[in-house]
Formats: C-alpha cells, sequence, structure tokens
C-alpha cells in the first residue's frame, strides 16, 4: 500500500438513505492501468467525484503522492498533478481545439494573471499544447473550432487537456463512451502507451477495452467493492458473475 | 418604546411580508419550473392594480375589482407568455433580462399612453376601513389584518396546490426534470402558459391590494419587485416555503430596523442627525441581511444546494 | 430629450414683423414618468398666458426631461448650444434645478424658477440671472409651522422623507413652530407604506401630525392614516393637496391643513381670470404649478415689454421690479430675487364630486426666504 | 478584412467624423451628443468585459458607474468649496484634476466591484443577476439619504474638471478627452481577450468544472474580471459626471444599471465594438423616438425585443455575421 500512488481508505458517501460509496478501499500502484467497473448506478461517479475532490466523503480518505487530500479542492489536487478526464466532453465548445490544450497548459504555467500579450503566441505553453495534440493525434485539427469536431475526436481532446498537465496520475471517467470500434481501439492503444507515464484509474463501460487495458480491476456494485484482483482473477470471480457479469453477458 | 408599539409594529412587518410573499411565490415559481428570470412581474403588479382601480372605478364594488385585477394580471401574464416568454426558455439569463427588461419599457410607458400620467383612485372598501382592538389593547386597522389573513390563505392554498392536485404533481415534476413530465404525457407549453399566468395572477392581486392603502401609479410595480429579488435570494429560487419565509424576514427586517436604527443612533448623536443617520442604514438593513445569508447559505435558506 | 414641441406664440399671427428680434425660451419640464403631471401643469398654465399675450417674435421650446437630472443637463446643453435660447424655465425639481441653474446662469442665460427654488441658490449661490417666481423651498413648509404656533398645538408629530429637501421641510417647519416636538422622523424616499410610522404616532402622544410627502407618497400615507383610526389634525405643505393629487387620495384628505401661496379662490381679478381661462382651455381646475407656470409667464413678458432680453443689466431690472398682475395678488422680489409674498392656509374640501381647496387664514404676511442675508446681491 | 472589422471601422470613422463635421458645421449640440455616446460606450465596454468574456450578468454596473461619478462629484465639490476631504489622521484636499479624479474612479469602484464580487460569486446564474441588482439598490438607497453629498439632489459642479493641456469646456476637446480614453480602453479589452487570462476566463465563462480541473480558480478568475469590468465602468462614470457637471443618485439606479446592459446587447455581446455601436445607436434611437413621441420608450421596448427574440447577435451580428469576436 504504501507505494500506492493515488488510494481510498474506507470512503463512505450517503445521499438521503442511499449508499452511494459504502466503505470503498482501493489503491492506484505506479505503472499500472486500474480499471473500475460495476453496473449503471452502483456508485462510480460518486466514487469519481470523491477522488477527484468535487465531493467530500462523509468518511474515509484519499490519499495521493502520500499525502491526505481528502479536504482538498479539485484545483488543489489537479495542481499536485491528478490529470482528470469527464465522461461528457468539458470543453470549450466556442473556442479551437489548441485553445482548449493551452488552457491545460497555461493551469499547468500556474501563472494565469497575464493580462497583456497574446495567448496563442505564448510559445512556451503553445509548445505544451501542441506537443499533447500531435500525441493523440489532432495536431492537424489544432485550429478547428471544438464544436465542430467528431464525438471521438472531443474525447481525445478530453484526454489532450489532461496531458498537457504532465499529471502524475489519470483519473478517466468513461474515456470511451460514445466511440465506435474503430475510435475505442485507438484510444485502447493510445492509453497502454500511457501507463509508463503515469498510472490510470479508469471507470469504464467498454468491456473489450477494459479487458485489453486493466492490470487490475475493481468492480464496485450497490456503492462497495465486491471484488479486486488482475482481469482473470475477476473473470473466475462467482461472486461477479452472479452480480454483474452474469447479467452482461 | 411600549410592549404595544412592538406588537403594532411586528404585525406592519408581518403584513408587508406576506404581500411581498404574493410577488415573490410567482417568481419563484416561475423560475423553478421555467428557469426563467422575470424582471417584468412588476408589471404584473401594476397591471393588476390598475385593473382594479378602473373596474373599483365603474362598478364600485372592491371585491369585483379584486376578481378584476386577478383576471386582468392573469391573462396579461399568458398574453405574454404566449408572445414573448416562451421564446426566452431555451435562451441564456441574459435574453431573458433583456427581453422582461424590454417588456417593462413597453408595460409602464404603455399603461402611462392609456392611462395617464396622473395617479388612479382606489380605496379599501367600507366594510374593511377603520381600525379593531386587538387583544392587549391594540388598535390595528382592519383591512391590514385581511391582508395578513388573505396572504397567509394564499399560502395555503399554493401548498394544497402544489402537494395535492394534479397540476401540482405536474409542476413538481418539472422543476425536477421537464423530460420526464414530457414523457407523463403533459403538455408542457400548456403547463408553462398555466404556471405564467398563476404566478401573474398573484402578482396582479397583490398589487391591487396593496394598490388600496398606498398610490396606484406607472413604476409601482419595480420596487417591490426587487424587493422580491431579495426575497427570493433570501429563501432559496423556487421553494415556495422559501419565498413565505424569506417575505416575511424581510418584511420585518425593513419593519423594524425603520424604527430601532435611528433609536439606536439616537444613543450617540443627537436627535437630529440620528434620525437622519439611522434612516439611512435602515434603508439597507434588508441588503445586509440579504448578504449575511449569502455568507452563511449561498443558495438561500431552502434553496437546493449544489 | 423627449417631445421637443415648437410652440411658436404667435404661430398664427401674421409674420408681418419680421423684422422684431427673435426671443427664444425653452422650457425643460417633466412631462413623463413619475411627477409628470406637475410639469404638465407647468406648461399648460405657462402657455396659457403667453396665448392670452398673443405677441409675435417670441419662440417656446418645451422639452420633458423625464424627471431625471442627467437628461434634463443635456436638454439645457442643447437648448443652449443648439437653440441659442435667451431665458430658460420649468424645471419642477430641485435636484434638477441643481443639476442646471448653476451651469446656464454662467453660460450668461436667465433662469425664472417655476417651481424648483433649494436653498443653495437663494442664498450663498444666488446669482443675477436666476429668479424665483414660485417661492423659496422652505416657504410652505414655515407657513405650516407658522400655523401649528397660532393655533396652540404644542407637540406635533413631524416627518419628511430622507433627501435635502425633506430635511429642509422639516427644519422650515421647526423655524416657525419653535416648540416641543413628539417625534421627528425621516422615511425612506418613495416609500409606500407607512403602518411603521403610523404605529410610531399613535404611540407618541402628538396632538397633531406634520408631514411633507410628495406625490405618491402623500396619497399612500393619507390613505393609510385615514384607515388607522388616529384621528390628530394633519397638516402639510400645499404639494400633498393639490389639483391633481386630491383626487386619488379622496375623502382621506378631506378638512387637512396646508401652507400654500396660491389658491383658486385667491380673491383678485387675475386669480378669477386664470381660474376661468385655464378651466376653459383645459377643461380641468388649475393647480398649483399651473399659477406658477402661469406667473412665470407673466412676469416674464412684462420684463419683455420694457427692456430688450440681450441688454441684461436692463433686463433683470425690468424682471426686479416684478411689474405684473400675479394670481396671487401680492408680489415683489427681496435683494435675492426671491418674492416676498403672503403665504396662506388651505383647507381641503369637496365641491360637488370634485376635491380642492379653500383658503382658511393667512400664516406668515410678506414672507421672503431665511436665506436672504447668505445671499451677497 | 473581415466583415466585423469592416462594420468596426466604420463606427470608428463615424466617430471621428461626425465630430469633425459638427465643428465644422458650428453644431457644438452634435458633439455633446457625440461624447454621451462615447462616455456611455466606455461604460459598456466595462460591462462586456464581465458580461461577454466572464460571462457575469451584472445587473449592477450602475453601481461602478455611480461611484465613479461620486468619486468626480466629491473631490471636485471639496476643490470648489476649499474644505479638505479629511483632515484626520492625514489631510486629502479635494481635487479639480481629471487625471487624479480618473484614478480615484477606477480605485473606488474596483474596491466595490471586489467587496460585491466577492458576496454574488458565491453563487451564479439567476442568484448573480438577482444579487447584483439588489446590492445596487441598496447603494442607490443609501446614497439618495446619505445627507454629507446632496443626497436625491446631488452635486452641482460649476466648472468642468481640467486636464493638462486642453481646455475641457471647449466641446470638441472635451469629446477628444473622451473618446481617446474610449480607444485606449478598447485597445485594452481586445488584448485582454487575447491574453492568458482571457483564455482562461473564457473557458471559465463555458466550463467552469474543466477550469478547476486544469488547477485554476474559475471564481477568482471571474471576480477579477468583474473589478476590471467595474473599473473601466467607474472611469466612464467619472466622465460622464463631468460633461453633465453634475452627479446623483440617478446614476446609481437600477434603470441605468438596465441601460448598460441595453448598450451592450443592441451592438452584440463580446464583440469588441458592440458596446459602441450600441451606445451610439442608443443615444440616436433616444434622440430621435425622444422627437415623435411622449412615449417613445414603448418604441425602445419594441426594438429591445426584436433584437433579443432574433437571435442575431445584436447589431454587430447581423451585419457581420454569427461567432465570437476572438478567435
Amino acid at each position: 500500500m504504501t507505494d500506492a500512488i493515488l488510494s481510498t481508505h474506507g470512503i463512505t458517501k450517503s445521499f438521503g438513505a442511499l449508499k452511494a460509496s459504502d466503505d470503498i478501499t482501493l489503491d492506484l500502484r505506479p505503472g499500472e492501468i486500474h480499471a473500475v467497473i460495476g453496473p449503471n448506478g452502483a456508485g462510480k461517479s460518486t466514487l469519481i467525484g470523491q477522488i477527484s475532490g468535487s465531493l467530500a466523503p462523509d468518511a474515509g480518505t484519499v490519499r495521493f503522492l502520500g499525502q491526505d487530500v481528502t479536504r482538498e479542492t479539485v484545483r488543489a489536487r489537479a495542481q499536485r498533478g491528478l490529470g482528470r478526464t469527464f465522461q461528457i466532453s468539458a470543453l470549450a465548445m466556442e473556442d479551437t481545439v489548441l485553445q482548449n490544450a493551452l488552457l491545460g497548459a497555461l493551469g499547468a504555467s500556474g501563472r494565469p494573471w497575464r493580462f497583456f500579450g497574446s495567448a496563442l503566441r505564448n510559445r512556451p505553453l503553445r509548445d505544451r499544447a501542441e506537443a499533447a495534440l500531435d500525441r493523440v493525434g489532432l495536431g492537424d485539427v489544432a485550429s478547428v473550432r471544438t464544436a465542430e469536431l467528431s464525438h471521438g475526436q472531443r474525447r481525445l481532446l478530453e484526454v489532450a487537456v489532461a496531458l498537457t498537465l504532465d499529471p502524475k496520475a489519470f483519473v478517466m471517467d468513461e474515456p470511451m463512451a460514445g466511440l465506435g470500434s474503430e475510435g475505442s481501439k485507438q484510444l485502447t492503444g493510445f492509453l497502454d502507451s500511457l501507463r509508463t507515464e503515469a498510472p490510470i484509474l479508469l471507470v469504464e463501460h467498454d468491456m473489450d477495452a477494459v479487458f485489453a487495458l486493466a492490470d487490475r480491476i475493481s468492480v464496485l456494485v450497490y456503492g462497495r467493492v465486491i471484488a479486486t484482483g488482475t482481469v482473470d482473477e475477476i473473470r473466475a470471480d462467482p461472486a461477479v458473475r452472479e452480480a454483474y457479469l452474469g447479467d452482461a453477458a | 418604546m411600549s410592549p404595544i408599539l412592538i406588537a403594532e409594529q411586528v404585525l406592519n412587518g408581518l403584513q408587508f411580508g406576506v404581500m411581498l410573499f404574493l410577488m415573490a411565490a410567482g417568481l419563484t415559481l416561475i423560475f423553478g419550473v421555467m428557469g426563467l428570470i422575470n424582471l417584468a412581474h412588476g408589471s404584473l403588479y401594476m397591471v393588476g392594480a390598475f385593473a382594479a382601480a378602473a373596474v373599483a372605478g365603474a362598478t364600485g364594488s372592491f371585491l369585483l375589482a379584486l376578481v378584476a385585477a386577478l383576471a386582468a394580471a392573469a391573462l396579461a401574464g399568458a398574453l405574454v407568455e404566449l408572445v414573448v416568454i416562451r421564446r426566452l426558455y431555451n435562451r441564456d439569463h441574459l435574453d431573458q433580462v433583456l427581453a422582461t427588461f424590454a417588456l417593462i419599457l413597453i408595460f409602464s410607458e404603455g399603461t402611462r399612453w392609456l392611462f395617464g400620467s396622473f395617479p388612479l383612485y382606489l380605496d379599501i372598501p367600507a366594510w374593511l376601513s377603520g381600525p379593531v382592538t386587538l387583544p392587549g389593547g391594540i388598535q390595528y386597522p382592519l383591512y391590514r389584518l385581511a391582508l395578513i389573513v388573505l396572504g397567509l390563505l394564499v399560502a395555503v392554498g399554493l401548498w394544497l396546490l402544489i402537494s395535492r392536485t394534479r397540476i401540482g404533481i405536474q409542476i413538481r415534476a418539472g422543476e425536477n426534470d421537464r423530460e420526464m413530465i414530457a414523457a407523463l404525457g403533459v403538455d408542457i407549453s400548456k403547463l408553462y402558459t398555466l404556471v405564467f399566468a398563476l404566478g401573474a395572477g398573484l402578482a396582479g392581486l397583490a398589487g391591487a391590494l396593496v394598490g388600496a392603502i398606498q398610490s396606484v401609479q406607472v413604476g409601482m410595480g419595480e420596487p417591490v419587485l426587487i424587493l422580491a429579488f431579495v426575497v427570493i435570494v433570501i429563501g432559496g429560487i423556487g421553494s415556495i416555503k422559501g419565498a413565505l419565509i424569506g417575505a416575511v424576514l424581510v418584511g420585518l427586517t425593513d419593519t423594524l430596523g425603520g424604527i430601532f436604527l435611528p433609536e439606536l443612533f439616537k444613543l450617540f448623536a443627537d436627535p437630529a442627525t440620528a434620525t437622519a443617520t439611522g434612516s439611512a442604514f435602515a434603508s439597507m438593513a434588508i441588503y445586509i441581511l440579504m448578504a449575511a445569508v449569502l455568507v452563511w447559505r449561498p443558495t438561500g435558506l431552502f434553496g437546493a444546494r449544489t | 430629450m423627449s417631445m421637443k414641441t415648437l410652440l411658436a406664440a404667435a404661430a398664427l399671427a401674421a409674420l408681418a414683423t419680421g423684422a422684431q428680434a427673435q426671443v427664444k425660451v425653452g422650457m425643460i419640464t417633466t412631462l413623463s414618468g413619475g411627477g409628470a403631471s406637475l410639469g404638465i401643469d407647468i406648461r399648460d398654465g405657462f402657455m396659457l398666458a403667453i396665448e392670452e399675450d398673443g405677441r409675435d417674435g417670441l419662440e417656446i421650446i418645451v422639452a420633458d426631461d423625464q424627471r431625471k437630472p442627467d437628461v434634463a443637463v443635456q436638454i439645457a446643453d442643447e437648448m443652449i448650444q443648439s437653440d441659442k435660447v435667451d431665458i430658460l424655465t420649468g424645471i419642477v425639481w430641485s435636484n434638477l434645478a441643481m443639476a442646471v441653474v448653476p451651469s446656464a446662469t454662467a453660460q450668461g442665460k436667465f433662469y425664472l424658477s417655476t417651481n424648483a427654488a433649494p436653498a443653495q441658490l437663494a442664498g450663498k449661490g444666488c446669482h443675477p440671472l436666476y429668479f424665483s417666481v414660485s417661492y423659496q423651498n422652505d416657504n410652505l413648509h414655515e407657513a405650516a409651522g407658522a400655523y401649528a404656533k397660532s393655533e396652540g398645538y404644542s407637540n406635533p408629530f413631524i416627518m419628511a422623507p430622507n433627501y435635502p429637501a425633506g430635511h429642509d421641510s422639516l427644519n422650515g417647519f421647526k423655524r416657525f413652530y419653535e416648540g416641543e416636538l413628539a417625534g421627528e422622523i425621516y422615511t425612506e424616499l418613495g416609500q409606500t407604506d407607512y403602518a411603521a410610522e403610523i404605529a410610531q404616532i399613535r404611540a407618541s402622544g402628538a396632538d397633531s401630525v406634520f408631514f411633507f410627502l410628495p406625490g405618491g407618497m402623500g396619497i399612500s400615507f393619507l390613505k393609510q392614516y385615514a384607515d388607522s383610526g388616529v384621528d390628530l389634525p394633519v397638516m402639510g405643505p400645499a404639494f400633498s393637496f393639490d389639483q391633481a393629487i386630491l383626487q386619488a387620495v379622496g375623502d382621506a384628505a378631506l378638512g387637512v391643513k396646508n401652507g400654500s401661496n396660491w389658491s383658486k379662490d385667491l380673491d383678485n381679478e387675475a386669480n378669477a381670470a386664470f381660474v376661468a381661462g385655464f378651466q376653459e382651455k383645459y377643461d380641468r381646475l388649475p393647480s398649483l404649478y399651473a399659477a406658477y407656470g402661469y406667473d412665470t409667464a407673466n412676469l416674464m413678458l412684462s420684463a419683455l415689454d420694457t427692456a430688450d432680453v440681450t441688454d441684461q443689466e436692463a433686463f433683470r431690472a425690468a424682471l426686479a421690479a416684478a411689474d405684473f398682475d400675479s394670481v396671487r395678488g401680492k408680489f415683489s422680489f427681496d435683494t435675492n430675487q426671491h418674492p416676498i409674498q403672503d403665504i396662506f392656509i388651505r383647507e381641503v374640501i369637496k365641491e360637488g364630486d370634485i376635491y380642492t381647496n379653500m383658503i382658511v387664514g393667512t400664516a406668515i404676511e410678506d414672507r421672503s426666504s431665511a436665506y436672504v442675508d447668505e445671499c451677497s446681491m | 478584412m473581415t466583415r466585423e472589422a469592416a462594420v468596426n471601422a466604420v463606427i470608428l470613422l463615424l466617430l471621428v467624423a461626425v465630430p469633425g463635421w459638427a465643428l465644422y458645421a458650428d453644431e457644438p449640440f452634435t458633439i455633446t451628443l457625440a461624447t454621451r455616446a462615447v462616455i456611455f460606450a466606455l461604460a459598456a465596454v466595462g460591462l462586456n468585459i464581465a458580461l461577454g468574456l466572464g460571462g457575469l450578468v451584472s445587473l449592477g454596473h450602475a453601481v461602478y458607474f455611480g461611484l465613479g461619478g461620486y468619486a468626480m462629484g466629491v473631490l471636485a465639490s471639496h476643490a470648489q468649496n476649499y474644505t479638505p476631504l479629511m483632515e484626520w489622521p492625514f489631510v486629502i484636499e479635494g481635487t479639480k484634476s481629471m487625471p487624479v479624479i480618473w484614478l480615484t474612479a477606477i480605485v473606488v469602484s474596483a474596491i466595490a466591484a471586489l467587496l460585491i464580487g466577492l458576496l454574488a460569486l458565491r453563487t451564479s446564474g439567476v442568484y448573480f443577476i438577482m444579487i447584483t441588482l439588489a446590492f445596487g439598490q441598496m447603494i442607490y438607497f443609501f446614497a439618495i439619504s446619505w445627507p454629507a453629498y446632496g443626497g436625491e439632489d446631488g452635486l452641482s459642479i460649476y466648472v468642468r474638471n481640467g486636464f493638462p493641456g486642453l481646455n475641457t469646456l471647449v466641446p470638441i476637446q472635451f469629446y477628444g478627452l473622451c473618446l481617446a480614453l474610449l480607444l485606449i480602453v478598447l485597445l485594452f479589452s481586445a488584448l485582454l481577450a487575447r491574453s492568458p487570462f482571457g483564455l482562461a476566463l473564457n473557458a471559465a465563462r463555458q466550463v467552469p468544472h474543466r477550469v478547476e480541473t486544469v488547477g485554476l480558480d474559475p471564481v477568482r478568475l471571474k471576480l477579477v474580471a468583474l473589478v476590471i469590468s467595474g473599473a473601466i465602468t467607474g472611469l466612464a462614470g467619472a466622465l460622464f459626471a463631468d460633461l453633465n457637471r453634475f452627479v446623483s443618485p440617478t446614476m446609481l439606479s437600477w434603470q441605468m444599471s438596465g441601460e448598460i446592459m441595453v448598450f451592450v446587447i443592441i451592438g452584440g455581446v463580446a464583440r469588441l465594438f458592440g458596446p459602441v455601436a450600441g451606445a451610439v445607436i442608443f443615444v440616436l434611437l433616444e434622440h430621435l423616438l425622444g422627437g415623435i413621441s411622449e412615449y417613445w420608450q414603448v418604441f425602445l421596448g419594441i426594438v429591445l425585443l426584436l433584437i433579443v427574440l432574433s437571435g442575431k447577435g445584436g447589431v454587430i451580428g447581423m451585419l457581420a455575421g454569427r461567432g465570437r469576436a476572438h478567435d
């Protein structure tokens, strides 16, 4: 546990009578992709919220890079190096692809209070943004308005914005959502190469992607982690088969 | 300062608050269901007062005048909803602010065009005039007492409407999930027109009720509108309960602040300066209350917390 | 810059006297928005006098200030810079007068006040080109104070809105009343509910009430006061009991005493002619403001008879002589160019279906203004 | 040159040419009208930074406009009466110097925007609109009832304040001064939109949660935008007071807030020259419609309604097509 980059310890969160997170303990180790799967309503989004800082747990702690960050804001965790992507693309649709990437670069620079000088012509910012775009293959469409991108391209841009931060860990909320098999395959390949840079906590519905990528899988049902293990262990786990995979298959 | 005076002032604050509630309830309902900010709500208040003054002048009946105020404001509301407002539901708040600001200009100057610049006459009926003696020897105008009772009745009626009727279910559904009510087979556009007319009618009723003890003139609605906004900010958007409690709080703060602050300033200033300065600060009291609530609970006392 | 009407006084008259120099008069007054009724009466009274006179070579430009100081300033700029008027007049409100008058007189234009006459302009800020034809703001309040004293009231409750004219009002009352007060409060400007104040009056043990609440505020107060069961005698300045407002107040105003320097039943020839002429032309009773407008026009016409407006010294002397038949009877100017006149007490009565006023006595004879000594003219 | 740039150039040309013509034709009042339009434009350019870039629907910008006006009124009235502003703990004298007055106006309105922003930005959406409106009303009432500086009557300044090297009493010179300030602020506004701050603010308007996840604070970005916006509107207020040589609580009224917003909307939100076009059109409408009918505001209301309902993004949007001003 001590070598975990990111971990939760018994976090619990209730909305009224509903326990959305029930004593969840899991960790993300260097170099791995740890997938969290579960049926709809299992509490995946609530879990992500608590890890990224937009929700405060009722009990339990969240640790990141050896620090207790349970009471820290989204912003503070981002500054520590937590890179997050959203299930529904959170992009400035009126702006260009490059401007969205520049926002990430600006966040990474930590110096937004510059009122003069063009952001587009700022070399360090631009280099960083373009590098990220190139990595996900969006270099060619840098000057296109984001609203005009295809859905798949927007998913890639989500990842690219997170990349500009050079994060120490990624938290990705269904990056494959809405992608066709082709797009899925492309993104899977990219994420596969990313794990050596920073580990990824991956919440995902696309089982092909999960089984292809994950080093470990945790299964969340009704706010509880019912099993954690390697792909093969999870496939073989009878509880999982009954609670989840049985119905899904 | 005698206990009787204080009791009377509390009644005054309550009466003021209850009338504010009639305004705020419509505003908060319209915002809750349609997500619309309506600056022209004060104009509907004015429409009610003018309709009441016109009908009272023609028939001499106060009750008919109240019915006319309710009907005229509701009708004006429905008309405005059909012609203008429904084009604004999918717009951002900025467009809503601007369009309803334009409506204020049209309503105000249009009313002046029709009725002239002179204030209209509207008085309380003989059977409600004069003071009554309450337990404890408090002399209090019967009409104001009637306003308090009527306002509370409307509050109860609204609560019943929303919690016990089909329309109420639709309204609550609309506040939570617009797609769901469409799925329930409710004609949304009809529901919206209805809610808007209801809110407008309440504003019109308030205008007529208050117009009878104040003056019926162009521009009477906007100061009340801004106070109703303060009420909503304090009570929480979309909450009828919040509107009621916020309105009473604002009513009491305004009335009691106006009395006690100048007295307070008299402790360390000469009377003339104290009354002037105290009054200056009293006029700010409700806004300070609002600021305090904001610091404590940014979405108001009963607003949905995000 | 609303409604700019060109009303050539003798528009229908022949243009035969083309050689005569044109005199241009700019009237800035409130014709729309709250308080428009006052401005309309000033304009109508003024124009009545101009029409009765019927002379050529006089052009009156009327513009609506919407009761906004910045609009008034803009109109004044336009009239001075573009229309090149010789005389300005017409403003209803003190705050608009303070915005317009000092800079207009500084630019060498005459200003004749038809209503507003703030203390500053009567005292330190008096100016050779500024004449108040109406009164000095404090006068009508002083009359109420004098009346309270003469009636033997010993404990009046006094109130006014918390703004400069409100402070002047209470000070004016106290200047001539000089006794004990049951209470003195300032209300919010634009306030419409007076339940709290009425409760204070009830609890104060007062023997009478003096209030100054212009426009809609006064209507609200009187209706609520009448319904409250508090039955103390009420007095105030004429503003709240004027012709236009009384009909909206109704029975609630009956019997109220108010200080005024004019009333429609003032017994003099000029007034009888004015009241009859106004009723005939506009089909309503004239108000105080109409009387001020009418007097202002006649004063101006009398001065134009004897002096050329371009000769400022001569024209000023002609104005100061006040050689015209005022509807107020006695009328002359003090050294600060504000009137010396009698101030009366009126009582609100009902004539048939119409609420109006009747003179019941004279409060102060030959009243000038409190600030005349501060004026260095 | 894009169509929008062409429209902007035409507006700019008009701002120079019309007063030039008025000077030649000896129509000084036209210059006064143009000055009014330019000052309103400046106020609206200020609002446009909060509104267009930051998405902050502030219905209380009259606060900053009025405070700017009072900065002028208070300083100049003390200078006029030869009384110091305060004597303890140190003496502050009034002044008739425009640059000092402008600086004061900017600082005072910026502080007001900071305080109001700290409270109002705890919320968003309609709450923000209502709260800015309510605080505006609070300051308005305070100004009316606070006796020290004229209350409802306002403050009259007999002679326009001075600027080194100019005779500000000459209409065209004062106009030139106002136009120069407008151009400087427009330039600043254009630079701001392109700057790193502008980029972050632009994103904070559209996707605040994204801005947070890159480690920036969207609320603080908006707060700074509101402060800059208020400061510019405050500067405009000081100029407006100098144009009229008068300041009163009317400048603080909620109708004034509405009008400043109307300038922005008529012209086009988030367009660099939108507020300028809007203010010019408003002053023209006010002047022309006002000449036709006493009830001209009915027509103003209808025109405004049509512009909003058409959804074309104001006059600049109609002339230059859809799309934001800054990419």
